[in-house]
């Protein structure tokens, strides 16, 4: 059982739910939400992970190969991160220049 | 040949195209989103006669590589969001990065729809989502960004939730193929199927604007400009409801249908009774739309039990897509000032909370017929208790704008009539279906 | 009080994930509960999905690299389908950041980080250049590629406040670039059956001219992640008026 | 076999603590730095579950160019959580 990483895994997705759920700060938000998808990427590699596997790359000697989809998603996933961390800080900026603050202060108004 | 990758290849080159021919991009985009709506079109009468397309790409066969799957009714949700993204770019008047994003985010929203992988369904829900953040934001202002800004921080928590949710699949089952998913389903353990189907069920639900996750929907309606608000109410809400009503089928359990009917009956009454208190009209509009996802919901959730459900739920999707896009296009103005924009919210309301003509009509008589086959009496009383409530509110709403008004925009008027006459003609041909039908009977 | 409950829910929940990762085990993935079903015909494989990549990539593809094979062939679609998620993520920041390119003065960065930038700034480019040519060979591929070719720009904005990238360049490339991709995946469902199959020789696996498609992919992909996160940081970093 | 499981507790205890760090600091730059941190550790676990593709990509942009941006966009707003 690989419990360091599915540790990591769980500690990180709940630190970025807390931290989503408890500031005000709009870039702490993000923050905690980019801690969030780097805590879902490791948790889809460590699935794919096989004990004693080897990176599945051929190299000549044949051996036991960890899963290589998971790591194709994970590629994928990260980048999408980024994109949606670029555009949100773009929007954060447009936001404090025009409200001189980043502190959330509304709420959720039903 | 039609083959239904066409429809999102050809709008992701046009979009890769538009930065080097920036003169003519509004005409381009219309052209290409009125080819895209004609290919859907001929798609469907290809599924309707031959019976579902499966194709495959990159020449691998479906588990080992991607697929798309197209039924009747994912070709139809193709056609609605493609002809009223079609219609509604009519009323665009920004420049070209704006069409851009606008044709991503429709390719994105065809995408859901027509895909068969479940991780190609999450890329295609943040291409959809990306886009709607931006093309919230797009009006520039503070309302407008405001509510860009909560759309996201939700969005990007469910689509965190989606991963988990395809992650833990995967490590069951060692597939990312619907299909595949569902035939090996049951040799998933209990517990473990329950986590996915809830993280996935959380993950769209903040797209599909389901109850507890949709802080966001009337603070990006009500900043939006009136016809991102319109593409909003077609495009990724009706795609991210398909979306969940495949999840369902896939989990064919009745403990998660029953959840989907309890989620659905809560969204429909918050939304309803939301609606209901609001003062200012877009708000209003917007809970609207949540109290009629959660209608859509509650059909698709009885589609193990009756027949009814699917032809409910798509009349409910044609009403809602075309009679709420409509409203959100001419709700810039203050009041109903035309002819024009008279008749197109007179028609857009009777059709949402379900008079005879119109194909909101067909929606609830199926629901209601459906419920009553399974003898459901309660939901049944929900679903007139909250149509009573939409009467009430949608009444206030004619007779405070049916008077006078500002002069209208026919820019947006006349498109918003487009739209909604579809739901007039969607709600006639059954009529005479149903004519035709008893006559030969007969 | 509300930190009180979000704590209380992320604990909840911490436990909640635990509890269910205890259930996943690392298994073999040539066991037979794993093996798939064919959605198009129904008929059961005798393998799983990860034990057919592993054991044909190097036929049907020609790559050495089974990620790679997966990201640009058996699931080049979802790739596709990022590049435009970044792509739509660039247009978005440029189109909401649109007029706020000014001038408020900033700190010139010291002689040795200037004359250093440049004399550097050749040789990240190819190491970028590198690691998206060989992407079937090695590891690493258009993604990593292409951020190393946006940290070069990113270090010559550090070092010269007035640096500011060609956005005509910038988007004709990242343009360019993608249609390549999209025109690539056309031109598979005209030569070839279907959308993104190959249609190139394989080649002998090993080597840079071989793998069909791919190398060509990755190059696009590179050249396009890299314009589109240096045009990204670019856009951040302006000073507004 | 041992050493390496002693190496990935030890890596578990340096991202969970950068990350918790990252959320309580008031300082934006330092938060931002610390998730960059965890990111950065992070690839090396993904070294470790041997997905060098991966570790090469997250170590790229996941820490390095998400870092930048984010100290960018902070140098434009605000330093201070308040």
């Amino acid at each position: 059982m690989m419990w360091p990483e599915y540790i990591t895994v769980a500690a990180l997705i709940s630190i970025g739910l807390y931290g989503v759920m408890a500031k005000k700060n709009l870039m702490k938000i993000f923050i905690a939400l980019s801690l969030m998808e780097t805590g879902v990427n490791l948790l889809l590699i460590t699935i794919g992970y096989i004990p004693g596997g080897t990176a599945p790359i051929e190299n000549g000697n044949f051996a036991k190969y960890v899963d290589p989809l998971p790591q194709a998603l994970v590629l994928t996933a990260i980048v999408i991160g980024l994109s949606v961390t670029a555009l949100a800080l773009t929007l954060l900026i447009w936001y404090h220049s025009k409200t001189g603050t980043l502190e959330y202060r509304r709420g959720m108004r039903w | 040949m039609v083959t239904p990758v066409l429809m999102i290849a050809i709008p992701l080159l046009a979009a890769f195209l538009m930065p080097l021919i920036k003169k003519a991009h509004r005409y381009f985009t219309f052209s290409i989103l009125l080819l895209n709506a004609i290919l859907s079109v001929l798609l469907f009468a290809k599924v309707y006669n031959d019976g579902a397309i499966y194709e495959t790409i990159a020449g691998f066969s479906p588990p080992v590589g991607i697929y798309l799957a197209v039924d009747n009714l994912s070709a139809l949700l193709a056609l609605i969001i493609n002809l009223f993204a079609t219609i509604n770019f009519v009323t665009s008047k920004k420049d070209f990065k704006f069409s851009m994003l606008y044709l991503l985010g429709v390719t994105g929203a065809t995408g859901i729809v027509l895909t068969g992988d479940i991780f190609n369904m999450f890329v295609f829900f943040e291409i959809t989502a990306v886009a709607s953040y931006a093309l919230v934001a797009s009006k520039k202002d503070e309302k407008a960004v405001e509510g860009s800004i909560k759309y996201m921080i939700l969005g990007s928590v469910g689509s965190s939730f989606m991963l988990i949710g395809i992650a833990i699949i995967y490590s069951q089952l060692k597939s990312l193929n619907l299909y595949d998913i569902a035939a090996r389903i049951s040799s998933m353990d209990p517990k473990m199927m329950w986590l996915s189907f809830s993280f996935l069920l959380t993950g769209i639900g903040v797209e599909a604007e389901l109850f507890p996750l949709n802080g966001w929907v009337p603070d990006a309606y009500e900043g939006a400009s009136s016809n991102i608000a319109s593409f909003l109410s077609f495009g990724p809400s009706k795609a991210s409801i398909y979306a969940i009503a495949r999840l369902l089928i896939i989990f064919s359990m009745s403990r998660t249908y029953e959840l989907a009917l309890y989620v659905g009956i809560a969204t429909l009454l918050i939304g309803e009774v939301a609606a209901f208190m609001q003062k200012n009209e877009k708000r209003m509009l917007a809970y609207s739309s949540i109290g009629q996802m959660g209608l859509i919901l509650i059909a698709f959730s009885l589609i193990k039990d009756t027949s009814y459900a699917i032809p409910a739920a798509f009349f409910i999707i044609v009403s809602h897509a075309s009679a709420k896009s409509s409203l959100f296009l001419i709700s810039g103005k203050k009041g109903f000032g035309g002819i024009t924009s008279k008749y197109v919210g007179l028609a857009g309301v009777l059709s949402l909370i379900g008079m005879p003509p119109m194909a909101g009509f067909w929606g609830k008589w199926y629901l209601l017929m459906g419920i009553a086959d399974e003898k459901m009496w309660a939901v049944a009383a929900v679903i007139i208790f909250s149509a009573v409530i939409e009467a009430i509110y949608f009444a206030r709403y004619l007779h405070k704008n049916l008077g006078e008004g500002e002069s209208e925009d026919l820019g947006y008027s006349i498109p918003a009539a487009v739209m909604v006459s579809v739901s007039i003609v969607m709600g006639i041909l059954p009529l005479i279906y149903n004519m035709a039908g008893g006559v030969l009977n007969a | 009080m509300r930190k009180v409950v979000a704590i209380i829910l992320a604990s909840a929940f911490f436990a909640v994930l635990l509890v269910s990762f205890s259930n996943i085990q690392q298994a073999d993935y040539g066991e037979k509960e794993y093996y798939y079903q064919n959605p198009i015909n129904g008929s059961y494989a005798n393998e799983s999905v990860p034990s057919h990549y592993i054991s044909n990539t190097k036929n049907e593809t020609g790559a050495v690299n089974a990620v790679t094979a997966i990201v640009v062939e058996y699931r080049g679609f979802d790739t596709l389908g990022e590049v435009t998620v970044l792509f739509t993520a660039a247009t978005g920041v440029s189109f909401l950041l649109y007029k706020t390119r000014g001038g408020k003065k900033r700190t010139e960065a010291n002689l040795i980080l200037k004359e250093g930038s440049k004399l550097v700034l050749p040789f990240i480019l190819l190491t970028g250049a590198y690691i998206f040519i060989h992407g079937h060979l090695t590891p690493g591929g258009g993604f990593p590629g292409g951020a190393v070719i946006a940290s070069g720009f990113l270090l010559m904005m550090l070092s010269y406040p007035k640096f500011f990238m060609k956005e005509r360049a910038v988007s004709v490339t990242e343009s360019m670039a993608g249609i390549t991709f999209a025109f690539i995946g056309l031109l598979g469902l005209v030569f070839a059956s279907s959308f993104l199959q190959n249609f190139l020789p394989l080649g002998d696996a090993g080597y840079i001219l071989s793998a069909g498609i791919i190398p060509i992919i990755y190059i696009a992909i590179g050249f396009k992640v890299g314009s589109e996160l240096s045009s990204i940081a670019d856009k951040l970093k302006e000073v507004q008026k | 076999m041992i050493e390496l499981t002693i190496i990935s507790w030890i890596m578990a205890f340096l991202v969970i603590g950068a990350a918790i760090y990252a959320i309580e600091t008031k300082d934006l730059i330092s938060a931002a730095i610390a998730a960059g941190v965890a990111s950065l550790v992070v690839s090396i676990m993904f070294l470790v579950l041997q997905a060098p593709d991966v570790a090469i990509t997250e170590a790229s942009i996941g820490a390095g160019l998400t870092m930048a941006i984010f100290v960018y966009a902070i140098g434009r707003t605000g330093r201070w959580e308040e």
